[in-house]
């Protein structure tokens, strides 16, 4: 039968300096924190991240921000990561921010293998002023390029062997997309188990984009609850 | 009751049943504690959630079960998770009946700016410009003023907008306001404010209904 | 507790004549087959249908076709119905065909709230000379604009009262795509259940797409095997 | 063994293990009957199933489960559905390692025309346009001449294109011809056949590899 689990290092030598990375997560949710740390460990350098957000100081994508590991940092929103928006002010660190939802949108176009996708949002904001502008029946539109990566990280509660995904709650979020707009996806799993165990009906990524899954062996305590967000 | 809290609990009455709901970071977020009772709604939240409950007691949370505003949060029945594509097509397609957002300033028609400060704060735009332009009714929730005193309704904005024309309703701890073609019209006022406060505290003429204004 | 259940005259008076209306289903399964034959008995005319294809003659919108209540009819793919395709060649029914994923884009770009794509599918074809072209990177692209409809019909499985809903294998397809792109969705579901009963991780589509929800008493022999396609 | 059968079972041998195919309608889906021992493969239909198995027997096939052909069919371990739109994305995205594809006529520079005869026949596109343009490897399955004994592989094609330069490999009832920048290269030729009646039968010049042709 098809195994796509390996080792940690086997799955992540595949990226390179230089690459585009996609990495799933909002906030601790759906963040692979295992593949981040080894990618940190591995020294990969100037690569452009992608991630709905910059995680919090010292955690997920921010010990790669830190460290100098990165370049450019495409997100949506970086305000609960006070050290990434220090760097971005002291322009360490290029970030290109977009609305939430245009960001999911142009990585799923990429995903979709589409060119880019026709959007009003924004168009009466500054934000027409750094954007490509068509006209369409008389009105003004932004057209947003698909985006598509090297790499794709994720976080998956259950993973089969032929790599069908199912996410767990509120960690679903960017992952699906993200598995789908990138030449190869690493996913870190819960769980793996046989193929055929799990119901067609109910994985929520098919196994054909998924190229490594890495069985994790325990849950360091990035993963758990942060006292900061808990009543 | 803290002034957050007493606009929280005055939005709150400006659900309906049935509705969908997004809850912005900040005041917003409050406003689940003052549900009226028997209200149903279903609450969403831009990282994919439908049918939030209040936030989970100490010591319940479940790591994989957070708010857009990384809030530990509980389920109600009928309950789903989908993925931030869906999750913004429920925005951007029109499904979200009422969006309560906070805000740096608006203006007296509607315009609102809530997401820049240039060469000062730039986190990001988050989900708070599709739901602003997008959601069926936008209800601003803010202060009636800033730390500093100064006025955040405005007769136009002078930060970069976030959506233009997008606010239905302003709620302060002063007044409701409603937004309509003539100009800002108070609604209510609150119990321990008055017409002038308000008026001065608010930098764009304000519109007074015939009658009595309720108070709350 | 918010109850979506109604009649079926109840939900179907919302389709007028002159209506868009999206018909979900793939073949026989996700076709609401019940709906369709009340829309056939209601009599509303001057239709703009959207549906993968024509279903076969005789069956599902084959029967509004026929009985001339559609002027327009926006498909993929109407070959395995010679009803549907003499209909178009005699001009009695004014047929738009569309590369399948490039219809099933359009509709989820209308749900998205986007207003149109950019594809490079069949931009080597004659295609190209009955669309839209913008130039992106020197290079032709097919501009593609979201379509969306007054009413959606489709078909699940199971649906609680809220709207949540499953789609039963291949049945799925086109429905959770269309229930996001019109103004009033209506759902046939074979089985009604309580809100809170389903796991909120296998909903596949939330029940804020959905409005109005008609339980079927029973299925009708188009639901069934079609001894044509069986071996 | 009939010529439609003889050109599936040849194609069969084209798969990998681990790759996700689609089968197009008519010779292409004979292939999974000469399904070699021990190849995993993942079967994709267009409507939203990856991990089709063979057709189900009959009085044993279930209502909502079809192919995109409108064949009821079976499962293998590992399927999942999902749909149109992500089906589309999956092929569009590059994940589909090898398409089979019928056809009405083929060119030595691989152009594929399939889907339109004007005037004639023009039920739509179907899911072939983004298949042919977008799947890693195309492979043609197809009589070698038409049901009038023309010619279906030409220098150029007459008939509106499918998709230009798509199509990697063709395979009929008397050769396997691969498209290679230098022109069409005989790579297998049919036991019954001759190297005579292939080019015979073929309308664009055919280049032959060095040594003994192969047969299958």
């Amino acid at each position: 039968m098809i195994d796509k689990t390996t080792t940690i290092s086997n799955a992540l030598n595949r990226v390179h300096d230089g690459h585009t990375v996609m990495i799933g997560g909002f906030g601790g949710p759906g963040t692979p924190f295992t593949l981040i740390e080894f990618l940190h460990q591995q020294g990969t350098k100037n690569l452009t991240l992608i991630k709905n957000d910059a995680n919090e100081p010292g955690m997920g994508i921010s010990k790669l921000l830190e460290s100098g590991q990165v370049q450019t940092l495409i997100a949506s929103h970086i305000g609960l990561n006070p050290a990434a928006v220090a760097m971005m002010n002291r322009r360490e660190l290029e970030v290109l921010l977009y609305p939430q939802g245009i960001l999911a949108e142009k990585i799923r176009a990429g995903g979709a293998g589409l060119l880019g996708f026709l959007t009003d949002i924004g168009v009466d904001t500054i934000l027409r002023d750094s954007r490509e502008v068509i006209h369409l029946d008389g009105r003004e539109a932004i057209l947003e390029r698909a985006l598509r990566a090297d790499v794709t990280l994720i976080h998956a509660a259950i993973a089969d062997r032929a790599g069908n995904l199912i996410f767990a709650k509120s960690a679903r979020n960017f992952c699906p997309l993200m598995a789908t707009a990138a030449d190869q996806v690493i996913v870190e799993a819960e769980m793996v188990v046989e193929t055929g165990s799990l119901d067609p009906d109910q994985v929520h990524l098919p196994g054909a984009f998924v190229d490594f899954i890495l069985a994790l062996d325990e849950l360091t305590p990035e993963y758990g609850i942060l006292p900061q967000h808990a009543l | 009751m803290p002034y957050k809290n007493k606009i929280a609990a005055r939005a709150a009455l400006e659900m309906r049943s049935g509705q969908v709901i997004n809850l912005g970071i900040g005041i917003p977020n409050l406003i689940l504690d003052y549900l009226p009772a028997g209200l149903e709604i279903f609450v969403q939240s831009e990282n994919g959630i439908l049918g939030i409950g209040p936030r989970s007691a100490a010591g319940s949370e479940d790591r994989n079960l957070i708010d857009a505003g990384a809030n530990y949060v509980t389920l109600n029945q009928g309950a789903s998770f989908f993925d931030s594509a869906l999750s913004f097509a429920l925005i951007r397609g029109g499904r979200v009946d009422l969006s309560f957002l906070g805000t740096l300033e608006v203006s007296q028609n509607g315009d609102l700016a809530n997401w820049i400060i240039p060469g000062k704060m730039a986190p990001g735009i988050g989900g708070g410009m599709e739901l602003a332009q997008k959601a069926k009714r936008v209800i601003v929730t803010t202060s009636h003023t800033t730390r500093e005193g100064g006025p955040k309704i405005l007769t136009q904005c002078n930060l970069p907008l976030t959506a233009r024309g997008c606010v239905k309703t302003i709620i302060t701890e002063l007044a409701v306001i409603d937004v309509t073609p003539q100009g800002l019209m108070l609604r209510e006022i609150a119990v321990e404010s008055s017409l002038d406060e308000v008026q001065e505290k608010t930098d764009a003429p304000l519109l007074f209904p015939p009658g009595d204004i309720p108070r709350f």
